[in-house]
């Protein structure tokens, strides 16, 4: 707290040094005196993502807290820096910029949404700066300056449909999805899987809806009617945030149920959960690579730290937390073992390294910018919370670039030499589009 | 008063032309500022600084748009952001072509995010946007075309006031919502953006950043001149008679909806431009633009500065968007109550709003100092006057056969000529 | 699930096992449920069923209902419910075993596979219960997966039922399995008897008939009946997105019906309208904070409760601001909008930013079922009856009783209102109370449909706004035609365009209906005030 | 819309069997009205008498139900908008002062000026020499000399009253059709409108609608008094305030 009070204070100052900015005296570069690591967070405080971001950026800040009560970092303590880029992309891209340039930090935790990384994505390259990106998104990117901490396709939608191939004897698909890159990409992905799995193209039904679809009688209905062909039938739902609690509803009224058709989610966890009257979903399922309820005891220790870092036994804990906090202690671990902040010692001490999971066993980054992390099976429990009923045997490799579809089957990833580069294209051994 | 038009007249230029002498003056310095010095020099301006000052002339610019209709012409639109987006969106396609083979893909023709969805061909409505003139030439046409196939049918139906502004609002929803589908072609939610070069020059080099700058600075400078010129002519005055009295116009013998759509057309052209400028400098264009809660930053941009004078309008964006950013650093969960409270305190106190604020102040301290001479009414006196409901106004001009059984809409039309 | 069925039909056949199975045996057979394996735990299920065991019940609903746990230290199964921080234990026979903590037990997890396995391991304990809707969905379930070896049980089944609805049902049942494995007479009927089922096992056979059939006769049956069921399904689909479209038609129409008043009678564009709604809904959530025990009541309190909450926000405002503010229409727009982001950061800052889970009472949940393909949700289903109340009886106050004739003055002839004694200010505030709190009660409705947080209004507002404007300022009527049209247009389009491209062409077309009829469906005629 | 049967010539304003109703409610109700070139005639009648009806459908800003309404005996006026009917060369002057009031009294007249009403016209309008003496003229004519540079708004009720009645006669129509001018006055004012309508009368026509009798009288013009809608008596002041019928509904109250 007291930091963000220096930092607000800082901030006025600002205003004036700004002011005469606007006043062409001078542009005011704060020349930064060494003497704490900085640590960008770039989550949204306000406007539509606040809703979650809010809790990452509280991670960010209780990590720090907890690094700092450990001595901080080659010697020197970690100072959070706050922005709020307020849900809104352009501004993302700006604070980013702001973060880089102004508050000269040396790492950003940061984004959400894949609109917002998009956004930052070109600051962070020219500036070369580093970005840790917790959150489960669609892949189909590498790079240099991001470290993707979140699910890729690979690691969360493959192993969900293999489950209920398997295990729930699933034969027709309603993949139904929000229209936007992730749903996109990922029943795209999901759709090229299924086929090669023989599954008929009139036993698959792909649904958009618009964001914060509130009015779902016609699409439940419609996987009602889908579902009573006589054929075992599941939902794949990459719906986003808001519209789940009126599709979840809708599905309970109309009288379906997980035994009947089961959804399994890749966009819901426990916060979102949190906002729901959970006895009608359960049954349902998610796929993550993190849940609370996941038996270990680091992942104890963990919402112990959380509950009273927040002050609150109510608070839960989800799979984007912990990929903040892998990809911090990650960044830690790097930083330790390259003796500088600089990022691209940084970078070159990330791969390989290797973090233990909240769930067991261990994450380790590759060189594509992806983790190795386990995919867990969680079926909703009337409190709200998952019980993990399947989860991989060991961890699956995050894939930047699917191998399901035939743009980029023939891309790969990797940040080391020879290749270096983020989409090179095995065909034609060529690499193109970088920025830097 | 009638004094005080003549000096506000001068004043008005004198302010004016100050504004346009610092713009000259911002687009030479910045980029020299950033493109001479190093970086820790003291006059040095970072690409932060540079980007950020950029947006806000862009926000200016369209600020100077909607105080055309709104300030002068009292059309209220609720909708000027997506003629802002659809200037970028523009801007957005032609930077999108630039990019050719240096997508992730490699497709030489066709951007990524098509690439992915499987599109195999280029939509027709993306042809040409490879040329940078018929960009630029779709960056005024778009956004007025629709402005005047709107303009065309609402105001020749003589839709006004609260009614004009709710179906404009309802326009830019719509197409919001049309831009969030990925069938349209225009990259959904997550829009365009990764853009590489304009013209051949890299849009990550400083020098080009610069230029950007410049020709803000410079377009605002030229949307100020334009609107100067329209308001100041024989033109700007009708567009006053029909703000302040739309039938007595029209009784006159003024064909008001042509006026309104040739006002609302060129606003809207104006909004386009800043639009295309804005994209290149922040890196993106995606539907959120369209987002109603845009446009109506963009009124209270106007309504802060003060309506119907320009310079109020650009400096009331500066101010408001400077504010944005201050807080949204300082105290991100106060910035909405101050926005909020931004919007309840100028409608309530300041009508006219900061430039008419020191007139509000002076002419307070004058009909304090000599109340009895006083013919005129004060703007505060009148604020006061004004803010009593006025009971009789409807009845005293309703005419007879209204005066009957069923409730009437209250002063509808009346409040929105007052405006 | 055959030995189930050998198991089933002794039992209905009066030949119970004998009693003299020991205890021991079934607890050999349930000790698989403390498996890790979702298999162990189907097996022992079916091991469970093979006998006759009250604890089999017990067991089943407690893994159901997720209270199924086992000792850790000697596997054994009990029912435990959680007691503050530790867990109260009760044997499978119902006694009490006291006390323990939480890492003393652990749960005995099922999936939905498992689920599946115990519901219809349920179902066919309640086949021969005493209970009618039981019996009745049993058979519901069985139809689901129907197998020719059920033949005789159903048929026993047939003789023993006493309640004529199970016993179509059965008959149904039974018909399915005849179609497939009967003679040719036998399929005839059972054809006929099919034909007008909506239930999707029924028409499912028919149409696997309808490929397999190698006899013209029973063929020209099946032809029928599908025929008639095509028939029969076109007419309950076109009934249900009719349904589809009055229930979204009922919910553009609460949220609008409070602006109705506001912008309608007395001519306020109030941009914070939508943060009514919010509101209202927020009290529903604290209401049922406050009474944790009686969520069923919860929303008959939070009615008035919303209602107070929001009109009383919708007075201060109007005190506040708004009067300042009339005869300024656009200027009244603006600080209202500025009002509603100031309501929904106050809101953001004393909940947070997550949404509030508001529950939903068991009488507004699942569906009244009309046949196997149209069945109307039961929240949607009083949404819309409640919708026409509030319309009702806000028609009623503002056409009967004495405030409203207050209102309807002052909205006529202020002065003349004023000079009647009429406090035209007192009305003023008092009507947009009347709006805003009606705003607040929609807020109950819709907390019941989607999501309670900060931006709950926002979603609402410009339907309203379009609801309003569609159906004519200033009448109350054309509101409810507005919404419902809308409603339905939208639900029309949206089979054939999605969901989206739905809305858009609903707001596309208000906007040029407006350009036709600038003052909305049902204007209010004669000359417009102008100047 | 049938042509009419037979327009006597020398008309300038031929109104006949003019109905309009709102909700049922006959706000004109067959009105018939003529008015030749330079006759100035007085219309009164009690509230409701369909007054301002009926000079909203002479100004096209309604549309008759049924009926003819001619201008200058071949202008079918119900087939043109307001704009349209202003430059065929009717004014009109509202019975609440209606000025812009954020204009200079001289703006406001210059706004009325005739000619020029195009939106191009306008962007490009320069102030001739000519049109300067014009507005001069008329500025001395409604007395507002020493007020040109003033806000509109800034004006007392009467002289926005003549400010109005200027700009009317700035736009340099055939017809005028005013909507009680000496609301407001003070009596002075009012004597001097009155001088001031007859100098128009000499190369205008006027329709003038007053409750005021005063002033009315000073006009002396013919009269036609208004009945729910239609015409109930005409003639000279005194021969309509002896008509039996008048006063009972109208003066006899």
């Amino acid at each position: 707290m007291t930091q963000q009070k220096q930092h607000s204070s800082r901030w006025s100052k600002q205003l004036a040094a700004s002011a005469m900015a606007l006043a062409l005296t001078s542009g005011m570069s704060l020349a930064q005196a060494a003497e704490t690591i900085k640590v960008g967070v770039l989550h949204s405080l306000s406007g539509t993502m606040a809703i979650s971001e809010t809790t990452l950026k509280d991670t960010v800040l209780m990590m720090v807290e907890e690094q700092n009560k450990a001595g901080g970092l080659l010697g020197k303590k970690l100072e959070p820096v706050v922005v709020d880029p307020a849900s809104d992309w352009p501004l993302f891209a700006e604070k980013a910029r702001e973060l880089l340039e102004k508050e000269q930090v040396d790492v950003i935790f940061g984004c959400w949404t894949s609109v917002s990384r998009k956004s930052v994505l070109p600051v962070v390259e020219e500036l070369n700066g580093l970005l840790f990106y917790p959150v489960q998104y669609e892949g189909e990117e590498s790079s240099k300056n991001v470290f993707y901490t979140g699910a890729a396709p690979n690691q969360q939608a493959i192993p969900a449909v293999d489950y209920l191939m398997g295990e729930e004897g699933v034969e027709r698909w309603v993949l139904a999805g929000t229209d936007y890159v992730y749903p996109r990409t990922t029943n795209k992905i999901l759709e090229a899987y299924l086929k090669t799995a023989g599954v008929a193209d009139e036993d698959i039904m792909i649904s958009y809806t618009p964001f914060g679809h509130s009015d779902w009688q016609t699409i439940v209905s419609d996987i009602k009617k889908f579902g009573e062909a006589g054929k075992k039938t599941a939902v794949v739902s990459t719906i986003n945030g808001d519209a789940n609690v009126p599709f979840y509803k809708e599905l309970a009224n109309q009288g379906i149920a997980a035994e009947d058709i089961p959804v399994v989610a890749f966009s819901v966890g426990e916060e979102e959960l949190s906002g729901f009257d959970t006895a009608p979903l359960v049954g349902h399922l998610a796929a993550w690579n993190y849940f609370q309820s996941a038996d270990s005891e680091l992942n104890e220790e963990f919402i112990g730290a959380w509950q009273s870092f927040i002050g609150s036994e109510e608070r839960v804990t989800n799979d984007p937390m912990e990929a903040t906090y892998i990809g911090f202690k990650m960044w830690a671990e790097a930083v330790e073992k390259a003796g500088s902040v600089e990022v691209d010692s940084v970078r070159d001490a990330m791969y390989g390294i290797t973090v233990p999971n909240l769930t067991g066993g261990y994450a380790v980054m590759n060189t594509n910018h992806h983790l190795t992390k386990p995919v867990l099976i969680g079926e909703i429990q009337s409190d709200g919370q998952f019980d993990v009923v399947w989860q991989t045997a060991g961890g699956v490799i995050g894939d930047a670039w699917t191998d399901h579809l035939p743009e980029s089957a023939n891309l790969v990833a990797d940040w080391t030499a020879p290749i270096s580069c983020g989409n090179f294209n095995i065909t034609t051994s060529q690499c193109s589009g970088q920025n830097y | 008063m009638s004094r005080s038009i003549i000096v506000s007249f001068l004043m008005r230029d004198k302010v004016g032309n100050a504004l346009l002498a610092v713009l000259l003056a911002l687009a030479i310095i910045v980029p020299f500022c950033s493109l001479v010095f190093e970086p820790g020099d003291t006059f040095y301006l970072s690409s932060y600084w540079v980007t950020l000052l950029g947006k806000y002339l862009c926000y200016a610019l369209l600020a100077v748009a909607v105080d055309l209709v709104w300030g002068y012409c009292g059309i209220l639109s609720l909708g000027h952001g997506a003629f802002f987006a659809l200037g970028g969106y523009a801007m957005g396609m032609y930077l999108m072509r630039q990019i050719g083979e240096r997508g992730v893909y490699a497709n030489p023709l066709l951007p990524d995010f098509m690439v992915f969805l499987n599109w195999t061909e280029l939509p027709w409505y993306w042809q040409g946007f490879d040329m940078f003139g018929f960009a630029m030439l779709m960056v005024l046409l778009v956004p007025g075309a629709l402005a005047f196939l709107f303009g065309f049918l609402a105001f020749r139906s003589r839709v006004t006031g609260v009614y004009l502004s709710i179906i404009t609002q309802a326009l830019t929803y719509a197409l919001m919502l049309a831009f969030f589908r990925n069938d349209m072609g225009f990259g959904g939610n997550n829009g365009l953006t990764d853009f590489k070069d304009i013209l051949g020059f890299n849009l990550q080099h400083p020098g080009t950043r610069a230029a950007l700058f410049s020709l803000s600075a410079l377009a605002l400078a030229g949307g100020y001149l334009l609107c100067r010129f329209i308001v100041n002519s024989k033109l700007g005055r009708v567009l006053i008679a029909i703000r302040d009295s739309e039938s007595r116009t029209r009784f006159i013998g003024y064909r008001v909806e042509r006026f309104k759509l040739f006002v609302f057309v060129v606003s809207a052209m104006l909004a386009g431009v800043a639009g295309a400028l804005y994209v290149p400098q922040v890196g993106i264009i995606n539907p959120g633009e369209f987002a109603p809660l845009n446009s109506i930053e963009s009124i209270v941009w106007v309504a802060v500065g003060g309506r119907g004078t320009l310079f109020g309008a650009i400096f009331g964006a500066w101010m408001v968007n400077f504010g944005k950013t201050w807080f949204t650093g300082a105290f991100p969960e106060l910035w909405l109550f101050f926005l909020g409270g931004l919007f309840v305190v100028t409608t309530l106190w300041l009508p006219k709003g900061v430039v008419g604020l020191s007139a509000q102040l002076s002419k307070m301290r004058r009909s304090k100092a000599a109340s009895v001479a006083v013919s005129e009414k004060s703007p505060v006196q009148a604020q006061a006057v004004e803010a009593e409901p006025q009971p009789q106004q409807a009845s005293q001009v309703a005419p007879e056969p209204e005066q009957q059984a069923e409730p009437t809409p209250k002063n509808l039309d009346q409040g929105a000529a007052n405006v | 699930m055959k030995t189930m069925l050998n198991k089933l039909l002794g039992l209905v056949g009066l030949v119970v096992l004998s009693f003299g199975v020991l205890a021991d045996d079934w607890q050999q057979a349930a000790s698989g449920l403390t498996g890790k394996s979702s298999n162990d735990k189907l097996a022992a299920i079916e091991a469970m069923l093979e006998f006759d065991d009250p604890r089999n019940a017990v067991a089943l609903q407690g893994m159901l209902d997720a209270e199924l746990y086992y000792v850790k230290a000697d596997r054994q199964l009990v029912i435990a419910t959680k007691s503050g921080r530790s867990f109260l234990l009760t044997d499978l026979q119902g006694e009490s075993l006291g006390e323990v903590a939480k890492s003393k037990i652990k749960r005995i997890t099922v999936n939905n596979r498992i689920r599946r396995e115990i519901r219809s391991g349920l179902a066919m304990m309640a086949l021969a219960g005493p209970d009618e809707d039981a019996r009745f969905s049993a058979v519901r379930s069985l139809m689901a997966n129907v197998e020719a070896e059920q033949l005789p049980l159903v048929e026993q089944r047939l003789v023993a039922e006493t309640s004529a609805k199970v016993q179509d049902k059965l008959r149904e049942l039974q018909a399915i399995i005849l179609l497939e494995n009967g003679d040719d007479a036998q399929r005839q009927s059972s054809a006929e008897f099919l034909g007008g089922r909506m239930d999707a096992p029924s028409r499912n056979a028919l149409l696997r008939a309808q490929a397999d059939e190698q006899n013209a006769e029973v063929l020209a049956a099946i032809n029928e009946s599908v025929a008639r069921n095509q028939q029969l399904l076109k007419l309950n689909r076109a009934a249900e997105n009719l349904y589809f479209g009055l229930s979204l038609g009922a919910v553009l129409l609460l949220a609008a019906v409070g602006l109705a008043i506001t912008f309608g009678v007395m001519g306020v564009i109030n941009m914070a309208h939508g943060e009514m709604i919010m509101l209202g809904a927020y009290t529903t959530y604290v209401v049922q904070q406050l009474m944790p025990g009686h969520i069923e009541l919860s929303l008959v309190v939070a009615i008035p409760a919303a209602f107070l909450v929001s009109g009383a926000m919708g007075v201060l405002i109007e005190r506040g601001i708004i009067r300042f503010l009339y005869g300024r229409p656009l200027e009244t727009l603006l600080a209202t909008f500025g009002l509603s982001l100031v309501l929904q950061q106050l809101v953001r800052s004393i909940f947070g930013p997550l949404n509030q889970a508001v529950i939903t009472p068991q009488w507004l949940s699942g569906s009244l079922e009309i046949n196997g393909v149209l069945a109307l949700t039961y929240n949607r289903l009083y949404i819309i009856i409640f919708s026409f109340m509030v319309v009702a009886a806000l028609w009623l106050l503002i056409s009967k009783t004495f405030f409203g004739l207050q209102v309807r003055a002052v909205t006529q002839n202020r002065a003349m209102a004023n000079a009647m004694g009429i406090r035209s200010s007192w009305v003023d505030a008092m009507t947009f109370g009347l709006g805003s709190g009606v705003a607040g009660i929609a807020g109950v409705a819709l907390s019941q449909l989607t999501n309670v947080g900060p931006n709950l209004g926002q979603n609402y507002i410009i339907d309203s706004f379009m609801v309003v404007v569609f159906g004519g300022v200033g009448n109350l009527f054309g509101t409810v035609v507005a919404a419902m049209t809308l409603g339905v247009a939208n639900k029309l389009a949206e089979p054939f365009t999605g969901a989206v491209l739905a809305k858009i062409l609903v707001l596309v077309f208000i906007i040029l209906f407006i350009q036709k009829r600038p003052r909305g469906m049902f204007a209010l005629k004669g000359r417009m005030v102008e100047d | 819309m049938s042509k009419p049967k037979h327009i006597p010539q020398n008309t300038l304003l031929y109104v006949d069997g003019v109905t309009k109703s709102f909700d049922g409610f006959k706000a004109l109700n067959s009105l018939s009205l003529i008015m030749e070139p330079g006759e100035m005639r007085a219309i009164i009648g009690p509230n409701g008498a369909g007054k301002t009806t009926m000079m909203d459908v002479i100004t096209g800003k309604l549309r008759p139900d049924e009926g003819i309404v001619m201008f200058e005996q071949d202008i079918d006026l119900t087939q043109h908008d307001e704009a349209e009917i202003a430059n065929l060369g009717i004014g009109r002057k509202f019975q609440k002062p209606s000025v812009i009031e954020n204009l200079t009294v001289f703006e406001n007249l210059e706004l009325a000026l005739s000619g020029g009403r195009g939106v191009f016209q306008s962007l490009l309008h320069k102030l001739s020499n000519q049109s300067f003496g014009r507005i001069e003229e008329v500025l001395e004519l409604i007395r507002l000399q020493d007020k040109r540079s003033w806000l509109a708004g800034s004006l007392s009720h009467g002289q926005k009253q003549w400010l109005e009645i200027g700009m009317l006669i700035m736009q340099e129509p055939r017809l005028l059709l005013i909507d009680e001018p000496a609301a407001g006055m003070t009596d002075e004012e009012t004597a001097l409108t009155a001088e001031l309508f007859k100098q128009l009368a000499q190369d205008h026509s006027l329709v003038v609608v007053e409750h005021d009798m005063d002033f009315v009288k000073a006009l002396d013009c013919p009269v036609t008094v208004l009945h729910e809608g239609s015409v109930l008596a005409q003639g000279t002041l005194e021969q309509v305030q002896q008509n039996q019928q008048v006063i009972e509904v109208y003066l006899g109250r």
